[in-house]
């Protein structure tokens, strides 16, 4: 019979916690920082790391890689207020007034991608691929000047991946390695974002130990994750996405 | 919304089948989730990560993280999944989708759509408009078939940039049903309460009468 | 306020049940079908399906599109012995001689790929992409007369995607709408395949009553899948892989 | 496994740091993970859809259905978690993984590696070498220093069909570690039971000598 291997080194060793603070998680975001910002709207995105943002001298003149730019006020749509978002790459930007007045100003330059794009883009950043072909914005505006490929007998437009410096990301739980799940709708862009920046910093309404949760229902593995975040603000319940700050939450 | 719009909705929803895989976009189409014909089991797709939506829930039962791409509050029916937003669009484009139900500023000889951008505005939001258009195995045009203003909505080309290249298959307002093929708009229906000489003279573009339509 | 409407449409109608027989399985192969088949050698594998495949007179001149070709003998590799199989697509056969055999006596053409590039392209396939580019196998023997395009100073590969009539895939559980729970290693391509053929067919080990399985949980969404079969075939404990025929498991 | 393949993988467990993400080739390779330092934490990914691979299981707690690679039982390590073929290359290609250790049949003077195909056979496998091999973050070759008719593995160029175009970083064998930079080979270390006179006559290519090496 052939040896087997015991691989016993494998379950020796201390493991690393990858939790730290919200100011330590802010001193990571650089001047002219690409920053990919989970979340559709405010649901599922990072507010607690947002919000202290504002609070950092460098967290300037950066380029946010999100489907929108927060709401009026709120999430991402607070630090354009600031004057800290030079560019603005995502999907829909016209539930925000306030990206309107500053495209119109000139203070901000905009790109929009369709959704599915920018998802599929942010996901081949992460997963080391040079480009794709959709047939996504074909004969559209937004193919001008664009690559069309003709592949059997379809149409289809080239698309290169994105990646960030950072990418700050919502999750449910987070166990102390870095291991997520997510909690329905507030899923959207953070599993994605995960794989696609040089660091990656999840801010989560629920810290655990190693091992508890299901290696079955983790959804972004733990290499993925740099840093951990205890969340101190979570969305109201409501009609409509409120911001209530709830402490430890 | 205006009676008209539910109307509209009630007319979409009957083109719905058994086990069909829907995505409705904002406003309008939303309501077809309303009308769907006693019996017929649906499946409520958005893309921002869910399959399974079920009904508006009661104001106290709303989970604000609990959306659909509207941003209206929604609640989870049988059988639902959640996923990513790169899963939910890798689904939509690769004909997951059964049914596409879209609202349009205006549609084309062709049964092109122009539903996402106003000439002469800044482009500011496109969302997963062109990739339901592209990606959806049945486009289902939901629209009042005038404008506010009381201009056609279905032209022979579009004034507002299009969506994409791909026709709707079906173009349903509260006076007509046209499908499409190859050649442009076929006119299937017209509403019990409507005439086709108002369909006629109310459509700025030639379509052809289906062999089953009764021009009276 | 805003209308907001009920949706109450949603929750009505009567759900069909996708469960059907091994023999109305089979009935939907026919000769000369690509067939996409999960698996990591016999783990994660459709084995009550592909043994049923041999009483079929219709699965024959197959295409077959799998990282392996089975084991020898068992799961695809029966359906080789069998001569059912006319090309197969893959990773790595050179664990199986009997495709070895047939490859030498020409009765099977094989078409290798490097494994991430054959997941990738089956992902690109359910994902209505006309292609990628890839690092993997640029300079190699495999890219040869294969289309090189230099992206931001690296070179890729252009790979299409993989498509088939019909996919047989293994799950753990199925609700009766036909989404998806795996098994540990036994999900492999699985969940890509599912997406990637005009027809799936999932042989699970446990099928339950729809709204039984996490919404959060659920890997392979019930849109994706046409079929859902009950396993009768589950690998045996051992120390390799054996088969062992449990009835209802 | 001969004492030598244990003596080249605890060799190569010494470049392995805390929190490593390590991908194990088939066979000697496989062997670090009884090597990892006292006090190292690593994490094993094994492609077929696994992170957190734990040690070998006694024969009676062997799950069939959880397996690595190289399709031997492995067991759950501490936060482990599953996932698709696709989602593990994405992760290999993406460059999640810190560390592969990859076996060779041959490395060039560049440091590029032939793993996968023997000429004249036919070419019937390849798995997920090439994808490794473009992928991690650093690849460590992990071999004996020469082949077991007693020819060197570390050649000027390679007879046996090249795995991809990037070189390693590390070439660890009995005799012997090399680093490599752009310009090719530099000696790294002398194992303590050889001589910087048999690795150079055993090394049919030329390679520089680090800094650091004492030569004796």
């Amino acid at each position: 019979m052939v040896e087997v291997p015991r691989m016993d080194g494998l379950s020796s060793g201390r493991i690393r916690s990858k939790v730290i603070s919200v100011e330590e998680a802010v001193a990571l975001v650089e001047p002219g920082s690409t920053v990919m910002v989970g979340g559709f709207g405010l649901v599922g995105s990072p507010l607690t790391i947002l919000d202290a943002l504002l609070t950092s001298e460098n967290a300037t003149d950066l380029t946010t890689i999100s489907n929108n730019v927060g709401e009026p006020g709120k999430g991402l749509g607070r630090l354009l207020l600031g004057g800290r978002i030079r560019r603005a790459i995502g999907s829909y930007f016209t539930s925000n007034p306030d990206v309107m007045e500053r495209h119109r100003s000139g203070e901000l330059v905009t790109s929009l991608v369709p959704q599915g794009t920018l998802a599929e883009a942010i996901r081949a950043g992460g997963a080391g691929l040079g480009g794709f072909y959709t047939k996504t914005g074909v004969g559209t505006d937004l193919a001008e000047g664009r690559e069309v490929r003709e592949i059997d007998g379809e149409s289809y437009l080239f698309e290169k991946p994105l990646r960030a410096d950072i990418a700050l990301i919502r999750a449910r739980k987070a166990d102390t390695l870095g291991n997520l799940t997510y909690y329905k709708t507030a899923r959207n862009f953070n599993p994605d974002m995960a794989t696609a920046a040089d660091i990656v910093v999840a801010e989560v309404d629920e810290i655990v130990e190693a091992g508890a949760l299901d290696p079955e229902h983790v959804v972004t593995p733990h290499p993925y994750v740099d840093y951990v975040v205890q969340a101190e603000i979570r969305l109201g319940k409501g009609d409509e996405p409120l911001l209530d700050r709830a402490g430890g939450g | 919304m205006s009676e008209v719009t539910h109307d509209i909705a009630r007319r979409v929803a009957q083109h719905l089948g058994p086990g069909d895989m829907i995505n409705l976009g904002i406003g309008l189409p939303t309501l077809v989730a309303d009308y769907v014909p006693e019996g017929v089991k649906v499946f409520l797709h958005t893309e921002n990560g869910m399959v399974g939506a079920g009904p508006t829930p009661e104001p106290e039962k709303v989970d604000p993280e609990l959306i659909n791409a509207g941003k209206l509050p929604v609640t989870e029916d049988v059988g639902a999944a959640y996923f990513s937003s790169s899963e939910s669009f890798a689904m939509i484009r690769g004909g997951h989708v059964s049914v596409a139900v879209l609202g349009v500023l205006q549609v084309d000889q062709l049964g092109r759509i122009a539903n996402w951008a106003i000439p002469g505005k800044p482009i500011l939001g496109v969302g997963g408009a062109m990739d339901l258009l592209v990606g959806a195995k049945t486009v289902i045009v939901a629209t009042t078939h005038l404008t506010r203003k009381g201009e056609p909505k279905i032209v022979e080309e579009c004034s507002f940039p299009l969506t994409g290249a791909r026709p709707a298959d079906l173009i349903v307002t509260e006076h007509a049903t046209f499908s499409v093929d190859q050649d442009g708009l076929v006119l299937e229906e017209v509403a019990p309460d409507s005439t086709y000489d108002w369909v006629r003279s109310h459509t700025h573009t030639p379509f052809r009468n289906s062999a089953a339509l009764e021009v009276v």
